[in-house]
């Protein structure tokens, strides 16, 4: 199982029925692989629906039915569509039970930093400043280092995205929370010990009583 | 309303209008309109749009074009040459969350002087804005956004200037028929009077100024 | 012809050809009646209707197409629905060309009160004060006294609808403006003299060099 | 979702409750939930309602069962009821313009702070208020609306939650179906999932907390 199936895996096991759920572009995009139909999750995009499928078979796909990336898309059964002061309406209002997000940096208190390097990538923000400042639960989905660097870190460096708290970051590594508003180590990654999770963190991480191996 | 000509629709654009046009990378977005403002040399326009496309669809003709001066925009990161233009300084880019731009145009078009939202509060999005305090949690005051001149692209018009749009074509095209001096749209169908049902119309006629008439009659 | 209907018919004669129209209860409503449908005016109920119709016949009202009062209305071909939010929107944004409304006094510079006698009838502004501050155009359709007193008053003793002046205030007597904010009587009812509306008016009002009688 | 009786729904809202209720003039309004709650005399309700109807219609109902505290509403002048218990300090009432009373709730639903509107400006309406200006001019801040639950009445509603509302009983409870924890739903036709188009759909589903199943089954 490589790194993003780890994390896409873990992430889904968060998801309840009948939750509304925004996934990000990148890793996050994946989660909805390993959500099972029976839970009956809700998708939003952004861009205006509620009800998203699985992309379209070749031939179904119809130009104006598309993710936020301009992809096309299908509908499920029950879809909705909305313009966007409403779909942000529900997000910025805590309707979305769940949005998981990448990452570039989240830090000890839980502080995620993904949209912007300065003098290198200014792409914008798009829709990420309310989906972490909105949405009832922020899980942030990402690999635990790049280049051999932490993204867990002491204290962003890069611009935040929100100055709300993330609930839950997983990554291909572990699990971490922030009870008290402190970086806590929840799960490790299958054949991931506690130690080889807290040598490659540069954030310090508080430990539980037991640190259970993630079930994915 | 008025049915017009794509090109009589377009000469009444100046250079240097301020324009917002409707779509989301570029879906929704009235691309023959903006064809015309590329044929007709509309330059140094001030652009109002969610995103910057990619070179070649919606809004990214106007830039392949480089007929924008300034943007307002959530992220322009699909679309290469918005980015250089602006590293270059060709183009000021102003770089707003999603949420708050839809808002700010809503505000604009609903005679609010400005929203109050949480998104951005303690980033370098609230720099410069007046930050307040409500039940003791803050907010940014985000202020009303209009323009000279909104483009918009419907699914179904009538022709008294109703509009229905289709799945995620939606957008912001309802907030930005709001938000204008003028109105211009185009449809993928113009059907007759009494059409679409009045549940269905999802943008009022009156809103509408001018309709472009379909190629094919 | 009676004292509302030398006001409706004038006050008709301000809609313009294409114009979104939104009228208040009372003499306000018998505008429509004055109105060719040539002109092809919209009138907007705020409870969410942009194309009001005539009172349908009888068997065919139905209980969820009605106006503001809840009583039924029809919908002309073209006719929109909205929610209240988007109604308000229209109302506010100065999407409305003209709002027509009732008076219970405008004063000497255009401010009307129309919502409220403190201890007496308290019934709340409903739509008012969002028309009076929004609309593109507000007039005051009313009768010029009542009960023997000048409903032209110098300063409003009553409760404000809005800071904002009102552009016109059509009368059974007299037609008046504010130029420059300032009451001016621009026109009589067909047979009253400049010198009868003066006597009855408490504001004082400019006079042009010609005060020429309503066409109605 | 869930699909409930109307006992059930209504057994769930405690009296002292703060309940938002759709409709304008009783055009609207859940009458079934409004019956039960009279019926299991839920009393000390604060109610957020557009108006109080009429005696026998809608709200009205709650007024002739004298099981409200506070109402918050834009006008009562048709309900002499409502009046005389306002009057009589029975009922503690709160009127403000119906534009603010929309945007407060969909501020409410929304996640904003609050609005600048300038509705009220230079009016009673202003007193204890916060006034700001944006490039010169006076707006009031109205801030967010919000209730313990929402009645609200669809057209129809399909069994994911999904509803549609028709001509002019749509007023407030689209806004409303957002600004409450739980949100309770009478439709006067429940239809199978799909029916209804995803572009006619103007609540989402995942919106609506009970749906009241339908007493013909």
């Amino acid at each position: 199982m490589d790194a993003q199936e780890i994390i896409a895996r873990r992430v889904a096991k968060e998801l309840k029925p009948g939750n509304l759920v925004n996934l990000g572009i990148g890793i996050p995009t994946l989660v909805a692989n390993y959500v099972s139909p029976e839970l009956k999750v809700f998708f939003q995009s952004e861009n205006g629906l509620i009800g998203t499928g699985p992309i379209p078979e070749q031939g179904m796909e119809h130009p104006l039915l598309t993710d936020a990336g301009g992809r096309p898309i299908s509908a499920l059964p029950g879809a909705s569509t909305f313009d966007s002061a409403m779909s942000f309406g529900l997000i910025r209002g805590g309707h979305v039970d769940v949005t998981v997000l990448g990452g570039l940096q989240v830090d000890a208190r839980g502080h995620l930093a993904n949209w912007m390097i300065p003098g290198k990538m200014v792409p914008g923000m798009g829709g990420a400043m309310d989906l972490v400042s909105g949405a009832k639960r922020v899980i942030v989905a990402m690999q635990h280092a790049a280049k051999g660097k932490s993204k867990i870190v002491k204290q962003c460096n890069l611009p935040l995205t929100s100055d709300r708290p993330v609930s839950l970051v997983v990554t291909d590594l572990a699990v971490i929370g922030f009870p008290g508003g402190r970086a806590t180590l929840l799960e490790t990654a299958p054949g991931v010990s506690v130690g080889e999770v807290m040598a490659v963190t540069e954030a310090e991480l508080v430990l539980g009583d037991t640190v259970p191996e993630m079930k994915i | 309303m008025r049915a017009v000509s794509v090109e009589e629709a377009v000469a009444m654009i100046p250079a240097g209008a301020s324009i917002m046009v409707g779509g989301f990378m570029g879906v929704g977005t009235p691309e023959r309109l903006l064809d015309e403002l590329v044929r007709q040399r509309k330059s140094n326009l001030t652009v109002v749009s969610n995103d910057a496309a990619t070179p070649g669809k919606g809004v990214g003709k106007l830039f392949d074009a480089t007929l924008v001066s300034r943007l307002t925009a959530t992220h322009i990161g699909l679309n290469p040459k918005a980015q250089q233009q602006m590293l270059a300084e060709q183009v000021a880019v102003d770089l707003i969350p999603q949420g708050t731009f839809a808002e700010r145009i809503r505000a604009g078009g609903c005679g609010l002087g400005g929203v109050l939202t949480p998104t951005g509060v303690g980033t370098l999005v609230a720099e410069g804005k007046r930050q307040i305090e409500v039940d003791g949690k803050a907010y940014l005051l985000e202020t009303a956004l209009r323009a000279q001149f909104a483009l918009v692209h419907a699914f179904l018009a009538d022709y008294l200037g109703n509009l229905a749009y289709a799945l995620t074509s939606r957008n912001f095209n309802p907030v930005m028929a709001m938000a204008a001096d003028t109105v211009i749209v185009t449809a993928e169908h113009i059907v007759p009077v009494g059409v679409i049902a009045p549940d269905h119309v999802m943008t009022p006629a009156p809103l509408v100024d001018y309709l472009i008439t379909n190629p094919n009659g």
